[in-house]
């Protein structure tokens, strides 16, 4: 009887014991604000340094020329798994050898479609994609997520074949 | 109009005084009256903001968080553009629910907390009323509460809404036994249940200091058992979202819910100032028996702001309980009250009766 | 002034009343009846009678009111409504209920009450609690402690009831 | 009197619990039977986010249907990877360099303690603590940066390739792993004392949801929930693929059945995977990181499977090749869904609160119980 009693205390004090400790741990970062792991993101947009690796989007490389190594070889297209890229190729006169040559007249890419798998960096032959790092995707209109990553007017870098 | 920091008596008086003058007195009670329910009805909806506001605040500060950042200085205006969106928004009801009933439920919700704020001493002579049943009224009124939970959650057809009721119903009820009792403990030393009285009588030191053991355990079984009458976490079983989605107030939109919201935050601070007043001497100074000075140099501090200060900081401890612990079971809450607080709060009271009688409290 | 308020009390007492009657939802029934006892105890605190409207909140409005509540939410649903009343009931039970007030009315006139001869009641808490407590003349214990054996024999019989399932 | 209480007879009624509920994690609907808030029967209901992953990865070349595994079990993304990568590598019988074990091994382990850190916030929140949750996300976030480094994606990362991995490690991986363990080994007590021995949480708890060892096998009940039942049942000490056979490590097995085992196995076997991954992280060999592969892969007529331990249980890849560019026929056998085939029996008699903290212990991921 008096043990039951004697138990019934114990209880009691050991419930206590567990939930003072916890209220430690919560106190301890109550009063260490230092710990504070919140980033503000838009205002620190312009710190903000995603890693190297980051899959943003595909970008098709552009140097200052206005040219690009892309071939037009749709390696991409077939790599993707979910066709978020079209390859439109156009047949173009290459001015050194004056012969018939493919180019692409649009490279056309779905990033609403796009998983991020980068299949489609790993497929191209020449180099020519990239993954950039930027990642504010959002869109009022889901027809401005399909893109035309080549520039308007660029061509292809001489030397890149096939 | 003579106005005194210290001791709101006589502007109260010359406040009354002044209006006898300019009116009939049935008028001048009217507009008494009337003077009171504004100040209150400012009062609660000013409290309501700032406790939302700084609930959001220290929560996000144990959690590691910033928390509102963005409308204002540090996010002090973020509870004022939630009022305005929740204004705004469109009061949804569901269909076949009884919708008198649905409508009143919000409304009902709120009357207790009111009436338990005219009770509750901010300074010296700053309440609207000094009962001499003070704390009986105090149980009393804040069983009006329940009724509304239990009308929302019945007619809102929906059976989460329903569980929560119930649970909340049952909640309530049984912890009100724990209160009552924990606050007659201190009730024996003073000898008195009316507030004012309660107050004076820790002019040489609050209670939970010189009411030996027995204060401090009535103390501990008080804030246990009114976070539970409160609905708070970790006693928030008639809204627990995780299994409930939001318990009796699910149906709730809008400003309706912004008035079960309001009602929550007043009766958080409804407790806290009931405990601050009962045990900790509500606007009473820290005064340690016979030591003038010190005694002196506390006075100098507004009575007002001794209040608000001891309020906050039971508060703050409600709301790290809240940010801390998971939720009980709705047995297991049951069992903590029957099991354990009211056994004890008994054998509280016995002791503090023998206390009482002996003479051992200061 | 205060007969003011006693009048809009009055009204307040007997429009629910009429409506906690003939509300055909039995819960919306519960909740006029519970702006009833809400209103009586206002009338107890005009009176300055203040610990029996307290008592009057606690155990109708908070306690009985509950109840009722509870046990309406546990056995019907949102949408039932009590069929209507039959007109030879609502004839009958209209007799009845004049018949009543003319009782009441009549004995009420007849009587002659007798002009109140400035007894002050003290209804403070003090006195209530000496007067509960005292064995003495108009001491209160006997029933006081009948009263809580009532009590308690309830509580123990209820927890027999609820027990039942691990028995 | 005795006639009089059996008379009253209590109603049952039925409660739909998702697919929009917030403790389901997704969308899954239980309808349960209640008598008061006591359950009487648990009737899972699926297919709301069921988007053919099988049947997807038909269509799809060897290397493409890799990224899809991402999506089943979004939490243990590179274990899945890993699956499907074992299993093809398995049909092409290609010589895996030791760096990409090590590699696969030490991810795969990282995988699995944000898969957990990331359970026990939401255990918490489950019960109503919200802020485990925040202190959960925490310590996953360096593990996500980490991902991110290396892999390039913080979630479903397709880290994997058959034969290999897409890239090597980065040059920051290792001190950002070693720094992770060490802050991570400081936080873990702050978990204990925030939940482990806290008495509401023991309560809700001990005895809740009990499965006996008999039950966890007939139901397949695997990963941590099944060892919590006392089965047996980790597949890296069972048939060790990768690197577990180069490492130390205890299988963490409990045989109280309830859900404060569950929960007490996920605690100790991150414990574990921190060791797994101190024994690597130093000694990653040289070496390529990927076994040369041909651009198309066609694997040889036959059946392959490939079992792992996801951070949920044994994730299954039964992959039938007609030695095609494409798989003829791909099965996954997930652990998730095997796991909640148990809830039923766990859960009569138990009330609506121990339902949550019990679908919490079996860590249900939606996505991976539909495909």
């Amino acid at each position: 009887m008096i043990k039951a009693i004697i138990n019934y205390f114990k209880e009691i004090f050991t419930a206590c014991r567990t939930l003072i400790t916890g209220m430690k741990v919560t106190g301890y970062y109550f009063f260490h604000p230092k710990e504070i792991i919140t980033q503000q993101y838009p205002e620190n947009r312009a710190t903000l340094q995603m890693f190297d690796r980051f899959r943003g989007e595909v970008v098709l490389l552009h140097d200052e020329n206005n040219e690009h190594k892309c071939t037009g070889c749709s390696a991409c297209e077939i790599a993707c798994p979910n066709g978020s890229i079209e390859i439109i190729s156009k047949k173009e006169i290459d001015p050194e050898t004056s012969k018939p040559k493919k180019a692409i007249d649009k490279f056309v890419y779905h990033l609403s479609m796009c998983t991020f798998c980068n299949l489609c960096i790993l497929a191209c032959p020449t180099d020519a994609i990239k993954m950039s790092k930027s990642f504010e995707h959002s869109v009022y209109d889901r027809s401005k997520l399909t893109k035309v990553l080549n520039k308007p007017g660029s061509k292809i870098m001489a030397g890149i074949k096939e | 109009m003579n106005f005194n920091i210290y001791d709101f008596t006589e502007f109260i008086i010359s406040i009354d005084n002044w209006l006898k003058q300019l009116l009939s007195p049935g008028l001048a009670k009217i507009t008494g009256m009337a003077l009171i329910g504004v100040t209150f009805l400012l009062f609660v909806t000013l409290l309501g903001l700032s406790i939302v506001y700084i609930e959001r605040k220290v929560c996000a500060f144990f959690q590691q968080r910033l928390g509102p950042m963005r409308v204002g200085f540090w996010g002090t205006a973020q509870t004022i553009a939630d009022i305005i969106k929740l204004i705004f928004k469109e009061p949804l009801a569901t269909k076949n629910s009884d919708k008198f009933l649905f409508n009143l439920a919000a409304f009902i919700v709120l009357i207790s907390p009111f009436m338990v704020i005219a009770v509750v001493p901010f300074a010296k002579g700053l309440h609207a009323l000094d009962f001499d049943i003070g704390l009986f009224y105090v149980t009393a009124v804040s069983s009006l509460g329940v009724t509304g939970i239990l009308l929302a959650g019945w007619s809102s057809n929906n059976k989460y809404s329903l569980i929560g009721a119930m649970r909340s119903g049952a909640q309530i009820i049984s912890y009100e036994l724990s209160i009552g009792l924990s606050l007659l403990a201190i009730v024996i030393l003073t000898g008195s249940l009316q507030l004012s009285v309660i107050v004076e009588s820790q002019r040489d030191g609050w209670w939970i200091f010189k009411g030996n053991i027995p204060a401090i355990v009535a103390f501990i079984i008080f804030i246990i058992a009114s976070t539970a009458e409160s609905n708070r976490g970790p006693f928030d079983l008639a809204e627990a979202e995780s299994e409930l989605t939001a318990g009796f107030h699910t149906e709730y939109s809008g400003i309706k819910f912004a008035f079960f919201f309001l009602a929550e935050y007043v009766n958080l601070f409804i407790i806290a100032a009931i405990g601050a007043t009962v045990f900790f001497g509500g606007w009473m100074p820290l005064h340690i028996g016979n030591f003038t000075f010190f005694n002196e140099a506390m006075d100098i501090i507004p009575p007002i702001i001794w209040f608000f200060a001891k309020v906050a900081a039971l508060i703050f401890l409600l709301m790290w309980f809240k940010w801390t612990f998971p939720r009980l079971r709705i047995d297991q809450l049951l069992q903590l009250e029957w099991k354990y607080l009211l056994p004890l709060s008994i054998l509280n009271l016995v002791l503090m009766t023998i206390v009482s009688l002996t003479g051992w409290h200061l | 002034m205060e007969t003011t308020i006693f009048y809009i009390f009055a009204i307040v007492i007997l429009i629910f009343s009429v409506l906690a009657v003939t509300s055909r939802r039995i819960l919306r029934a519960a909740v006029y009846f519970l702006f009833v006892l809400l209103a009586v105890a206002g009338l107890f605190f005009l009176l300055s009678f203040n610990f029996l409207a307290a008592v009057q909140l606690t155990v109708y409005a908070g306690g009985i009111i509950v109840l009722f509540i509870f046990s309406i939410m546990l056995t019907s649903q949102v949408n039932d409504k009590l069929e209507p009343i039959a007109a030879k009931k609502i004839i009958f039970s209209l007799l009845a209920a004049i018949a009543g007030a003319v009782v009441c009315i009549s004995a009420i006139m007849t009587y002659r009450f007798s002009e109140p001869k400035n007894i002050e009641v003290d209804a403070g808490m003090k006195t209530i609690g000496k007067y509960l407590l005292s064995y003495g003349e108009n001491g209160y214990a006997l029933p006081f402690e009948v009263i809580s054996l009532l009590l308690l024999a309830s509580l123990i019989g209820a927890i027999m009831i609820a027990k039942r399932d691990n028995t | 009197m005795e006639d009089l209480l059996n008379k009253a007879e209590t109603q049952e009624y039925f409660i739909n619990m998702g697919p929009q509920h917030p403790s389901t994690h997704g969308v899954l609907r239980l309808m349960l039977t209640l008598d008061g808030e006591i359950i009487k029967k648990v009737e899972p209901h699926l297919g709301y986010i069921h988007r053919s992953i099988e049947k997807m990865s038909e269509k799809d070349s060897y290397y493409q249907m890799v990224h899809l595994t991402d999506r089943m079990d979004y939490l243990s993304c590179h274990i899945n990877n890993e699956a499907v990568c074992l299993a093809i590598e398995k049909g092409l019988q290609l010589e895996i360099p030791d760096r990409v074990k090590y590699i696969r091994t030490i991810i795969s382990e990282l995988t699995r303690l944000s898969s957990h850190q990331l359970w026990w916030g939401v255990m918490g929140m489950d019960l109503g603590a919200i802020t485990t949750f925040l202190y959960g996300f925490r310590d996953r976030e360096m593990i996500t940066d980490i991902f991110e480094e290396t892999c390039g994606a913080r979630l479903t990362m397709n880290y994997n390739v058959p034969g290999g991995l897409m890239f090597d490690i980065h040059p920051n991986f290792q001190k950002r792993t070693k720094d992770f363990i060490k802050h991570f080994k400081k936080k873990l007590p702050e978990y204990d004392e925030l939940l482990s021995g806290n008495i509401i949480f023991t309560e809700r708890t001990k005895d809740i949801g009990y499965l006996s060892k008999e039950d966890a096998i007939s139901y397949g009940v695997t990963g941590p929930s099944g060892r919590g039942s006392g089965f047996a049942c980790d597949v890296r000490k069972r048939i060790p693929y990768s690197a577990y056979d180069k490492v130390e490590f205890k299988e963490i097995i409990y045989t109280e059945g309830d859900s404060f085992a569950r929960y007490k196995v996920r605690m100790d076997e991150m414990k574990e995977s921190l060791y797994i991954i101190e024994q690597l992280i130093d000694n990653i060999p040289e070496g390529d990181f990927k076994a040369k592969t041909k651009a198309v892969i066609k694997l040889p007529d036959g059946e392959y499977y490939q079992r792992v331990e996801t951070a949920r249980g044994e994730l299954g890849v039964y992959i039938i090749s007609d030695n095609k560019k494409n798989p003829y026929r791909v099965k996954y056998r997930s652990p998730g869904f095997s796991n909640l085939s148990a809830l039923d029996t766990m859960a009569r008699g138990g009330k609506i609160a121990d339902l949550v903290a019990m679908m919490s212990t079996l860590d249900l991921v939606i996505p991976d119980i539909d495909r």
